[in-house]
């Protein structure tokens, strides 16, 4: 079965076409990477998946429902999470709350058990805690746990990003650039969190990122855009053989 | 947890439950009720006079208006300059019964709690409804949406006959079990009702900071395209802040109308929307206890500043001037000088004071 | 149908003074992310400068005109070096209150002078007989204030558009540190904004004190009456101020001249403005002209 | 407990001004809230200049003897709740006379002093202040006398037929009051064709208002506001060669103004444009030359007021708001009764043999029913750039109205 | 060779406090191309900072050392001064100007010029001529230019200042390889051919080394390495840290990562 289906997408800003003709298929508990040029339109691609952006023309399906025009918080309720390129973090908020935030949708008590918070809210929340902080433990951000976001440095940033999408227990993780801006050493750190969310958790996973190194390496999968359209796909070796990509993008080592 | 549960110190929490506990010692605790029971004893010793515990009430009543206002302001920043609309929402709430039913119909006099919290429900509806543009509009233009309401609310209540085209509309002395509440203890009664009210309301907000429904609130504020990939509905959000704000203005509203005992729309003019703002960035927006902190130091800081003015009028001449000049010469300093200098507020003081002594015995 | 167009040219001519009023709000937006509720305030502090020198002093009306322009400048830059320079870089609601404090500030200082409450008006130096053309009249007082907004209005957007310091400031506005790494003195342009709003205040203030004779409180009010204008217009664009001043006023005029004694409404004039922006923002959340964001995820 | 300390402060702090300002005889203390500032603060200011330095004369020339009578003044801006709160501390203080501003305040607070039985004189001469009313005492004809007065010259002095007559009218109970007189005076008789009722804004220009009246054929235009927006409209009118050369010219609007519409302000605001404007009122303006203006100037220049605010009617309003507390303290003394509201209310009701005062046209007098003080008012036109008496008249109509009610 | 630029023992604090440069010494010889190289939080974009005089909106300040441009002390010029000597610097993240066109954002860069307009004309479609790719595009919103177009407009736009000396925050961060390539391509281009001393912060240490003539390696607030690119270029610590090739010569892969995780939480 596939998890996500992505048949045809055409999307466009007054004319000018960030995606035309797209169509991908993600399978289920797979790494799939997204890679191309800058401006080939890999995070529009993001974008139209998660609802920021709704395609001109085309469909996207999951589990053989329509999402095509959904908002983003009804996709990231069906299970679909993203971590975003710029850091779209709370960061007036610690951690902590950063992580709690995600767990809107999973918390149901009514409006009055808040407000006087007794019996349901009150365990809800406590169990709730605790979820979030088996997400902490997963992701090593114990040290952080009540420091204020914005004050923490980039690298532990992108990592609270990715854990605040982990948070809302998804299917899907979309992973946009969780590397860029990162040295080797926290690169590392980063794929083999990825990695093990895959394995261990059973995520499906889509990453956007430039480096080709890692993406070669974790991926199962691989789609190459320029300009909007899908000059290549398949597994690593298949892409990096493919002439069409050399051109446009890897260039003549 | 069989620590010492009264130093914050050397404490460590077991239970996720502990830590949602409101407060977390039994220090806390015991220090809090003493300050309530004070709250209510301090009226039996001292016989502070109409005028007085007038100021008290008004203090009071704004206090629950601008914990609304950190609401929407401090917690979803969602800048509101049309609370005072709100508040007169509540007011005319009430003023709309007294109009059909009459000034001393039972249910102004005898049901006026149920009145009050209907009137916070009213508030709450049309915070909901000016919350709508919230949907599309950001920042600043959001802000003019809330002052356009606040100018069509004035134009509504002082054309329309049925609002008495902006003039007094007399509110009906109410009755409690000891019977009629009478010109005496009218601003004392209403004194502990509206201590009541406000204490109810600082605990429903406490607990609804630690719930999803006030972390929503804050999660708009800090990223609201962050807050939709996380499932929430940030337009709903938003809309959700407004009737929020609305209904603590609602019952500021109908309150105010009790005290006064009479409802005119001078009272809920784009100033008084604008001091309410003052009050709760003097109080430090987004802080529970900023919005108590607030309004009693600006209306303290306008009785002080009144009085002041008023002694050197006297000894100098073309004194009217002075004094009425310095009036709003000082609320505006008070406000830049408080966004230069200490931009969080005073619960900032108090935030600082508080972690010094969280600490205790300990210096650092 | 004289009746129409009367109601057509004082609806353009309001509007023309609305958008020279609101041309400082626009100016000090664009450059600063600042909105200006002390806006009113300078105005009316121009118009009795103006006073103050003409009658008092004795100058004649025309240079102390160019005078009290010349002193807002300078008072409008000071205003943002001492309040508004250490907020750069605040949260909106902080400047916004700054400059609401402001004008209470002002406002005290205007009540310790006689401008506070006393009524003044200008002593008149145009012609009084109107101009009347096919039955449609206007007064040189206005005529003279629609075309000095013009003046103004059309140095401003040159200005903005083709010279390296109007479009720095427009950089500034885009990206603060951006422009600082070209070397553009972003305080500098700071000041330079405030200095340009108040000098179109002033501006204002003369034209309008002119119009309905100095008085405090309906000169401030100013400050609060054009904010729909700018907001309709789009906070940072000046053609939009002009557009929608001149949408405003004749909204105004033709809610007075036609709904005005009818069905029981009276003052509509003054509401009418505030109900269409709402309108309008449902559907054009950055107003008529304004930038749209430019956000990538 | 942050409140009550600050409170406690404030109390000791003022009964140390208090304390400063004691001295031998009796003190009897009164209040005054008024908008100082804020709306209509061109009325109110000179005005509690004029309450201020009556009160300052009765004390430095012992008018009372070794009494003193201390007024607090207070500024409210307009805001009824301040001025509910500043009566609030006046009854504290224990006052025995009040002194208020505002139509909305005076009507805010009417129950107020019916609960309390304070005698109070307030600067609003709306004729709603009187109803269901014992204790609210106008000093001079009310805002619908005025009106009615101007309406029944208009229909007076009109050549050939019914005059079409719109009002034009401030946006609040102030404004609106004297409305719904005039039209009970037309429904009772009075031959006038009231066309429009306008409220008017905040308005630059008033070309499309003035456009409407002429379409629909008014001759006269009755104002009831402050002196800007009249201000504004004249210039208007006269921008569009509406306005009548002389009173009821064909074609052309003649402006006629009550109370608040007219003095000196108007004609510095309007200038040219203000010629032939006719204004009632019931206060004697200092460009008359007689007795009275003289007195009311001494009394400026005494206590160092500027030219503006001595030649001001506000300021002759505010001394007359002054004189009758004060007229009934002395008639209170001299009956030998104490001091307190009870008596200085009892005072007043008994003042039908009145007493004449510099400020206004007529003598003050009082009775049970009657709690207007000055019942004549004073035609005056806008002339050569100042106004001048031409007529003083009693409304008729509303002698029969009130008979009526 | 002449130093253009000269950095002694500079130390940077934030707010008073966060102690973030510990004694930063280099020099940049006129003419040349110099790298700062380093991972994430090692100082470089502080150092860059302090020399372009941009600490302060960050509320930053250089407590100790100098820095001498050109013979002048700048140590505590402010930005525009600092512009004004000569020396200029792209921003990290581009940081062009949304929402003015592209013309308008190259235009700008020339704010800080004294000489006559013609010669401002002149240096404009100089840059047209050096990025012909932006003249296709020169009324269009910056903001909808893509991440390469964006970094050639930062560039061009410092550019118009004349400077004596060009800084360049990570010009490669989020670039596709071959824009990469391009833009490089273009700092040794105007290197060569304006004659403009370039200094430019790297982490892909591979691009700038490859370009530069000498470079410096930071990490923490100091300066561990340096020496002539060549050498470093087949320095083992650099290839294994900072360039990510082993010592066997070849790439490490990602995939061999371990992990290793703890399984017990104290609550």
């Amino acid at each position: 079965m596939t998890e996500l289906k992505i048949s045809d997408v055409t999307l466009s800003f007054g004319g000018l076409k960030a995606l035309s003709d797209v169509d991908m298929t993600i399978e289920p508990g797979l790494i799939t990477s997204i890679i191309g040029p800058n401006g080939a339109g890999k995070t529009s691609m993001l974008n139209c998946i998660s609802g920021f952006y709704h395609p001109t023309q085309g469909d996207i399906f999951y589990k053989d429902k329509k999402l095509t025009h959904a908002s983003p918080h009804q996709i990231s309720n069906m299970g679909i999470a993203r971590a975003f390129q710029n850091l779209e973090l709370f960061s007036g908020l610690t951690v902590l709350d950063n992580l709690l935030l995600a767990r809107h949708q999973n918390l149901k008590y009514s409006f009055l058990h808040a407000v006087f918070f007794f019996g349901k809210a009150s365990r809800v929340e406590s169990e709730n805690r605790s979820f979030v902080e088996d997400v902490i433990d997963f992701m090593e951000l114990e040290p952080y746990r009540k420091s204020l976001v914005g004050n923490l440095s980039y690298g532990i940033q992108k990592k609270v990003e990715v854990a605040r999408a982990l948070t809302l227990a998804p299917d899907i993780l979309l992973l946009d650039e969780p590397m860029a801006g990162m040295n080797i050493e926290e690169k590392e750190d980063i794929v083999r969190f990825v990695m093990d969310i895959q394995k261990e958790r059973n995520i499906t996973v889509v990453l956007v990122e430039h480096d080709l190194g890692v993406v070669m390496d974790i991926s199962d999968r691989i789609y190459v855009l320029d300009f909007g359209e899908v000059i290549g796909s398949g597994t690593p070796e298949e892409v990096s053989q493919n002439p069409k990509v050399i051109e446009a993008y890897i260039g003549e080592e | 947890m069989s620590q010492n549960r009264w130093l914050a110190t050397g404490n460590f929490y077991t239970t996720y439950r502990e830590e949602q506990r409101t407060f977390s010692t039994h220090l806390d605790r015991t220090i809090f009720t003493l300050f309530l029971v004070l709250l209510f004893a301090w009226p039996m010793f001292f016989d502070l006079g109409n005028k007085y515990m007038f100021v008290v009430d008004n203090i009071l009543i704004a206090i629950v208006a601008v914990m609304g206002l950190n609401l929407v302001t401090g917690f979803a920043g969602l800048i509101s300059i049309g609370h005072a609309a709100f508040v007169g929402i509540g007011a005319y709430t009430v003023a709309s019964v007294c109009r059909t039913m009459g000034t001393s119909h039972e249910l102004v006099t005898h049901f006026w709690p149920l009145l009050i919290v209907l009137s916070g429900l009213m508030g709450a509806i049309f915070g909901g409804l000016v919350g709508l543009p919230a949907f599309r509009l950001k920042h600043l233009y959001l802000a003019i949406a809330t002052l356009s309401f606040q100018m069509i609310f004035q134009w509504v209540i002082n054309f329309m006959t049925f609002f008495n085209q902006g003039q007094t509309i007399s509110i009906g002395r109410v009755y409690w079990i000891t019977g009629k509440v009478g010109r005496g203890d009218h601003y004392e009664f209403w004194y502990y009702a509206i201590l009541v009210i406000v204490i109810l309301l600082g605990f429903g907000i406490r607990n609804l900071l630690k719930t999803k429904y006030g972390r929503a609130l804050v999660a708009v504020r800090d990223n609201d395209r962050a807050a939709d990939a996380m499932g929430m509905h940030p337009g709903l959000t938003k809309v959700y802040a407004f009737a929020l704000a609305g209904f603590f203005a609602g019952v500021a509203g109908a309150l105010h109308a009790y005290v006064f005992r009479g409802v005119g729309f001078e009272s809920f003019t784009l100033h008084e929307s604008v001091s309410y703002l003052a009050m709760a960035i003097v109080g430090g927006l987004g802080t529970l206890n900023g919005s108590f902190w607030g309004p009693v130091a600006i209306r303290m800081l306008d009785l002080q500043v009144e009085h002041l003015s008023e002694a050197a009028a006297s000894y100098l001449p073309q004194g009217t001037n002075l004094a009425t000049a310095s009036k709003p010469l000082t609320f505006g300093l008070v406000i830049v000088l408080f966004l230069m200098f200490e931009p969080r507020g005073i619960a900032n003081w108090w935030r600082i004071t508080k972690s010094y002594t969280k600490l205790w015995p300990f210096r650092y | 149908m004289v009746y129409f167009f009367q109601i057509v040219v004082s609806g353009i001519v309001v509007g023309s003074i609305y958008a020279l009023a609101a041309l400082g709000l626009v100016l000090v937006y664009k450059s600063s992310r600042v909105a200006n509720f002390a806006h009113g305030q300078i105005i009316a502090a121009g118009a009795f400068i103006t006073y103050f020198l003409t009658v008092d002093l004795g100058v004649p009306i025309f240079f102390s005109f160019l005078a009290s322009m010349v002193i807002t400048f300078f008072l409008a830059m000071s205003v943002e070096r001492i309040f508004l320079r250490r907020l750069i870089g605040e949260p909106i609601i902080s400047v916004i209150m700054v400059t609401i404090g402001l004008a209470s500030i002002i406002d005290g200082l205007i009540y310790l002078t006689p401008f506070g409450t006393e009524n003044f008006s200008f002593p008149a130096f145009l012609p009084t007989t109107p101009l009347t053309i096919a039955g449609v009249s206007i007064s040189w007082t206005q005529l003279v204030g629609v075309i000095i907004t013009f003046i103004l209005i059309g140095g401003f957007s040159w200005f903005f558009k083709k010279s390296t310091v109007g479009i720095s400031m427009r950089a500034v506005s885009d990206d603060q540190f951006g422009s600082m790494s070209v070397g553009i003195s972003v305080p500098r342009v700071f000041g330079l904004a405030w200095a340009t709003a108040g000098l179109s205040a002033a501006a204002a203030g003369c034209i309008i004190g002119n119009i309905t004779g100095l008085n405090f409180d309906t000169l401030h009010a100013f400050g609060i009456v054009v904010f729909p204008v700018v907001i309709l217009g789009g906070l940072d664009s000046i053609m939009g101020a002009v557009v929608a001043g001149i949408i405003m006023g004749l909204i105004q005029q033709f809610a007075t001249g036609y709904l005005d004694g009818n069905w029981g409404l009276n003052g509509t004039g003054d509401v009418a403005p505030y109900i269409v922006l709402l309108i309008i923002l449902l559907f054009k959340p950055h107003g008529l002209f304004g930038i749209h964001e430019i956000e990538r995820v | 407990m942050k409140e009550t300390r600050m409170v406690r402060g404030l109390m000791v702090l003022v009964l140390l001004v208090f304390a400063v300002s004691a001295h031998a005889g009796e003190v009897y203390k009164l209040g005054f809230s008024g908008a100082i500032t804020g709306p209509t603060s061109d009325a109110g200011n000179p005005l509690s200049k004029g309450i201020e330095d009556w009160f300052k004369y009765v004390n430095d020339t012992k008018m009372l003897g070794d009494d003193k009578i201390e007024c607090t003044i207070r500024d409210d801006q307009y805001k009824t709740d301040v001025t509910k709160r500043n009566f609030e501390e006046y009854l504290d203080e224990g006052i025995v006379f009040y002194l208020n501003y505002s139509t909305g305040s005076t009507l805010g607070l009417k129950m107020d002093f019916e609960e309390e039985m304070m005698p109070t004189v307030p600067s609003s001469y709306h004729e709603g202040n009187l109803v269901n009313s014992n204790y609210i005492f106008i000093p001079v004809a009310t805002y619908s006398e005025n009106m009615v007065a101007l309406a029944e010259y208009v229909t007076k002095n009109h050549k050939g037929g019914t005059p079409k007559v719109a009002l034009f009218i401030h946006p609040s109970a102030f404004g609106r009051g004297p409305v719904d007189d005039t039209k009970k005076a037309v429904a009772a008789g009075l031959d006038m064709d009231i066309v429009e009722v306008v409220e008017h804004g905040k308005d630059l220009d008033n070309s499309a208002m003035l456009k409407r009246l002429m379409s629909k054929g008014v001759q006269y235009v009755i104002c009831h506001t402050v002196q800007s927006p009249v201000a504004t409209m004249l210039k208007d009118a006269m921008r569009l060669n509406v306005n009548a050369k002389s009173f009821g010219e064909e074609g052309k609007l003649t402006f006629l103004g009550a109370h608040y519409t007219g003095g000196a302000d108007l004609i510095a605001l309007a200038g040219d444009a203000a010629e032939g404007f006719l204004w009632t009122c019931s206060y004697n303006l200092t460009t008359e030359d007689n007795e009275k203006s003289k007195k009311q100037l001494e009394l400026a220049k005494k206590y160092g007021r500027d030219d503006k605010a001595a030649n001001s009617h506000n300021y002759a309003a505010g001394i007359l708001q002054a004189q009758i507390p004060t007229e009934a303290i002395l008639r209170a003394k001299k009956a030998g009764l104490e001091v307190n509201p009870e008596n200085l209310t009892k005072m007043l009701n008994d003042m039908a043999n009145g007493f004449d005062s510099f400020a206004t046209v007529g003598p003050v007098t009082y009775s049970k029913d009657d709690h207007v003080g000055v019942d004549v008012v004073n035609i005056y036109k806008a002339d050569g750039g100042v106004f001048k008496a031409i007529n003083s008249i009693e409304s008729e109509y509303m002698k029969k109205l009130r008979a009526g009610m | 060779m002449e130093n253009l630029l000269e950095v002694n023992n500079i130390e940077v604090v934030y707010n008073d406090i966060i102690q973030v440069l510990r004694g930063v010494s280099l020099n940049v010889p006129e003419g040349s191309i110099v790298s700062l190289l380093g991972t994430n939080g090692a100082g470089k974009t502080t150092t860059l900072r302090a020399i372009s005089g941009l600490l302060k909106p960050e509320n930053g300040a250089i407590k100790e050392g100098y820095i001498k441009f050109d013979g002048t002390d700048t140590t505590q010029m402010m930005g525009t001064e600092v512009v004004r000597q000569g020396a200029v610097m792209v921003p990290e993240g581009r940081r062009v100007f949304k929402h003015l066109t592209v013309n308008e954002n190259i235009l700008v860069g020339s704010i800080t010029r004294k000489d006559s307009s013609a010669a401002i004309k002149d240096d404009l479609a100089l840059m047209y001529r050096h990025f012909p790719r932006l003249s296709k595009v020169t009324n269009r919103m910056a903001g909808y230019s893509s991440g390469g177009e964006q970094q050639m407009i930062a560039i061009a736009r410092a550019l118009m200042a004349a400077p004596k000396m060009l800084m360049l925050d990570e010009p490669s961060l989020g670039l596709a390889p071959l824009l990469v390539k391009e833009i490089f391509d273009n700092i040794q281009r105007i290197n060569k051919e304006m004659d403009t001393t370039i200094l430019v912060v790297e982490q892909n240490a591979k691009v700038a080394l490859a370009i530069s003539d000498y470079a410096y390696i930071m990490e923490s607030g100091k300066i561990v390495l340096e020496g002539p690119s060549k050498e470093l270029q087949n320095n083992p610590d650099v290839k294994e840290f900072y360039m990510g090739i082993t010592k066997g010569g070849g790439r490490k892969s990602f995939k061999d990562i371990k992990s290793y995780k703890r399984r017990k939480r104290w609550m």
